[in-house]
């Protein structure tokens, strides 16, 4: 199996549902080491995604991702719309104009994703922020992939690493971002990007379903 | 939450376009994608000044365009730093060839969508500064944090920068004059109560009744700690000593004294804790050369206030008493 | 009850001497009997202006003595008028010989009290007249009530007829601009949450989180009724309605457009106000040719807002155009 | 039995007493139909009035009464400054100099000091105001008089009879004063002033006693 334009246009879809639905939970977990808008802003940029892909119908999985980046990049603000723009648009150009995308493409477009974060935000790992969901879900779908995992397992694999790296930002003390205003006030809270990092590689998993 | 507005989402829509109709004379609203302009924009052969983040801070920065001062601002959403999209054909609509330097609070979300609307504006050619403002005392500034943020100061880098910007000075010579009044400015803020974010429909945090708030920002994000409440004279002392020691003020320095309202404290309450801080000053030698005192840079409806003190050097001082006409600042013409 | 205050009752002495180091540069203040006063008062050959009530209004009226409006102002004790003790000696400081305007809120305090004021002071040999205002149409004007408050169109009588006195007008003649404006000027306001007097300590009535109070005065008084919450645009239409039809506005009228906040309100919600208001005037042919949004007269940190409306004529236009500086408002200087 | 300095210094220090310990009521029922003001400015006042006592040694009731009348109408401020100020004043200059004061005196001068506070503030009987109270009080102090009563008689009815007519205010619909904005939602509150005028002529009747 490989994955096409109609997975990438199924998971955008199901991108904006989980961030409409979760909005409120990512709002709350703004709210004590943030400043209560991530939800909103994830699901503004999102909405503003699903309003494009109405008009315009991209050719290939690449060009599905380079408008999304586009969107979040010009509707989402805050640190978040940089940094998924940026994740999306590198995602895209590791992908190019492929119409089918097998595993090992998939993994490397995941990692291309995460270093633009990276690159963008300097987090490193441990710093409490959407990249402890992205690097153990980069390096999980790394290994299904080198295990020949077809790109269901590859996606699943992320999906569950990222949720678990989302899960383990709970007690880490913030070195990036606005909650790390707070000192040692930030631990025992869960990273807000990291959730909404999580939910949309679960999407893309669901997507491939 | 009661509010004075329509529906959560077109808070700032409606508010910008209510500030334009009021302000027709001084500004113009583009709608989409959003920013206020100065309504001579571009002024020719000025360094453009533009200024934006997320709103909920009013009367920043729109209330700061016009003569003297920003020649555009860029409101985001509530609390949210705006895009590429609206800072690119902002900085586009301010340069008259001499160039754009762009105020930017430091915050994550701020510097990195305006750092990306710097790189596409100078792949159309147009010469941009950034002025990165971290006054904010409250952060330690340090490996382990995002920086200090940028709080009262902005308001004295925008006054200063703008009147360089209109006296004529260069793209190198405005940017340079706004990270001087940066290095010479620190903060500090105090919440006695939290804001509600309009799409949020809840307070950030929440304070019992007996406690305050000390070393907030301006997104209604919490501060350093949590304290007992005081009386005005004690706050004030916690506020205004670690500016003062930060800055490294001595007897004989002649500085700026900015006490702003986060937006529900009444004046009278400010003017209370103006007295003790510029007592406290006197007292240790500090000259209070200039005061500002008001709602000039805001947490929604948050009650607390901020202690902002900039050390002046004689350019300082002559660029802040300069003609500027804005919505919300105004003298010499 | 938070506040940033030291002693309940020291708020005005406190917060008035902050006032006045903030200020120096225009006023003077006098702190027993307590009163604020232009730095160059008495203005030879000027006729004086003099205005005061309780405090908890700030900037009113402190915030508007200097050139081109009050000559001297005199602060109560929170929401309760000054006593002639203090009013006698601020009109005797700002006398110049061309006798001394009066301009009172028509409350049953404030009128005894500049009226027994203005006895002693013709006593003395100062001509003294009073201008009455009386805008507020939420109260009905009639035997059965001490008649309709002053609020926000006070603002505007102490602008205009300050700009009138500051050009050389003689006392009767400045008197008369003043009363010209209250006859053409009307306000209601709006109360979204009650304010706290600090020596009472507990807020001056409740509403629930779902209730407004519509047509409240300045004192945290109650209003006329109360109902649950609506959206900025119908609370608008029902404070703006009834101003409109009271000064009976009609297509082809010029007027300035006021809205205030009332201490505790962000500045982005008045100007959702001002939109709402400012469409609606121009529905019906009116022309919004000057405009006013801020906190100009308040009642502590009161969540809420008023609208004015003043008819305009050629005069009163210029008059409001002439430069004026002061702490709170100031331009064209 | 008359009167003389002895009670009337008695009665003000009584009446201070009787302010500072009614502060928050006066306060509580100011704040229905008020402003929440009324208790701090009579304290104020009379605190102002006990001061001022301490340094000057008026000669005779008059005397203490013109000081009184003075002192709250430059310290209370608001409506009840002025009033309360005229209506000592008067008192005082119906008393003029008499070292003691009978009971037809003490009619007439509560009579002056009623006749003050109307001609200053036009308030008719039913209007929900102090008038409410001084009218019964003037009444029944001018019946006890003719009656023969001396002035202790004279004192208990006048403070019972304002203790009365303060009561009945509350169901009267302002029509003086701020309580007259709120129209019908007036009625069923006591009016401040009331209760202050009785307080002071319930201390002027103990200083008696
Ligand atoms: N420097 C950074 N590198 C990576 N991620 C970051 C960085 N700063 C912030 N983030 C992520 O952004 C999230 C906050 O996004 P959002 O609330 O939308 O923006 P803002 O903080 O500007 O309000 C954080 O939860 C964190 O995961
Ligand atoms: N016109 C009037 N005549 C007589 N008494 C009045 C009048 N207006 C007000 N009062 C009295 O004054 C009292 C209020 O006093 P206070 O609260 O001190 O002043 P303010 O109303 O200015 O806040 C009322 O309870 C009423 O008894
Ligand atoms: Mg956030
Ligand atoms: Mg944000
Ligand atoms: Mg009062
Ligand atoms: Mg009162």
């Amino acid at each position: 199996m490989e994955l096409d334009i109609d997975w990438a246009l199924r998971w955008l879809a199901l991108a904006a549902e989980a961030m409409a639905e979760h909005r409120e939970e990512l709002i709350e977990l703004d709210r004590p080491i943030g400043d209560s808008d991530h939800g909103e802003n994830m699901d503004r940029g999102f909405r503003a995604v699903t309003e494009k892909l109405a008009d315009t119908v991209p050719e290939n999985p690449g060009a599905a991702l380079k408008l999304t980046a586009m969107t979040l990049m010009s509707k989402v603000g805050g640190a978040a719309g940089p940094l998924y723009g940026t994740a999306f648009l590198r995602a895209a150009t590791a992908l190019g104009d492929t119409p089918e995308i097998d595993a090992a493409t998939l993994a490397a477009a995941l990692q291309a994703a995460r270093d633009g974060i990276v690159a963008r935000g300097k987090a490193e790992s441990g710093d409490k922020t959407m990249v402890d969901a992205w690097t153990p879900a980069i390096e999980a779908a790394a290994g299904a992939a080198s295990d020949g995992g077809d790109v269901r397992k590859v996606l699943q694999a992320a999906a569950e690493a990222a949720e678990a790296g989302a899960v383990a930002t709970d007690p880490m003390l913030a070195r990036k971002g606005r909650a790390s205003y707070l000192g040692e006030r930030s631990i025992g809270h869960r990273d807000p990007g990291a959730v909404s990092s999580a939910l949309i590689l679960r999407a893309a998993a669901k997507a491939a379903e | 939450m009661k509010k004075l507005i329509n529906d959560p989402r077109a808070v700032v829509d409606e508010s910008v376009e209510g500030f334009g109709l009021a302000h027709a004379d001084l500004v113009t609203v583009i709608a989409e994608p959003k920013y206020i302009v100065r309504k001579d924009a571009p002024v020719a052969g000025k360094v453009g000044l533009l200024s934006g983040g997320g709103s909920g801070h009013e009367p920043l920065h729109g209330g700061y365009v016009g003569m003297g001062m920003l020649d555009a601002a860029v409101p985001g959403a509530v609390f949210t730093s705006p895009t590429p999209d609206q800072i690119l054909p902002a900085t586009l609509a301010v340069n008259s060839g001499a160039g754009v330097v762009h105020i930017v609070k430091n915050y994550t979300g701020d510097v990195l969508n305006f750092e990306t609307a710097a790189e596409l504006a100078q792949a159309e050619g147009v010469e941009v500064r950034t002025v990165l403002v971290n006054d904010d005392v409250a952060v330690e500034d340090s490996l382990y944090t995002a920086g200090r943020r940028g709080v009262g100061g902005t308001v004295l880098v925008e006054k200063i920068a703008g009147a360089a910007a209109e006296r004529g000075d260069n793209l190198d010579a405005v940017a340079a004059i706004g990270d001087r009044v940066n290095q010479n400015v620190r903060s500090m803020g105090v919440a006695l109560t939290a804001c509600t974010v309009p799409h949020a429909g809840a307070p950030s945090f929440v304070l019992e009744e007996n406690e305050i708030e000390i070393g907030i920002g301006i997104h209604g994000e919490p501060g350093r700690h949590r304290i007992p409440m005081e009386n005005a004279d004690g706050i004030t002392d916690r506020l205004l000593d670690p500016v003062v020691s930060d800055l490294g003020l001595a007897s004989g320095d002649k500085v700026l004294l900015f006490v702003n309202g986060m937006g529900g404290t009444p004046q009278s309450e400010l003017y209370i804790v103006y007295r003790r801080a510029a007592q406290r000053l006197a007292e240790q030698g500090v000259t209070v050369a200039r005061s500002l005192v008001g709602n000039y840079i805001t947490a929604l409806e948050m009650q607390g206030c901020s202690i902002t003190v900039l050390r002046l050097d004689d350019e300082m001082t002559g660029l802040w008493d300069a003609p500027v006409h804005t919505a919300a600042l105004r003298w010499g013409v």
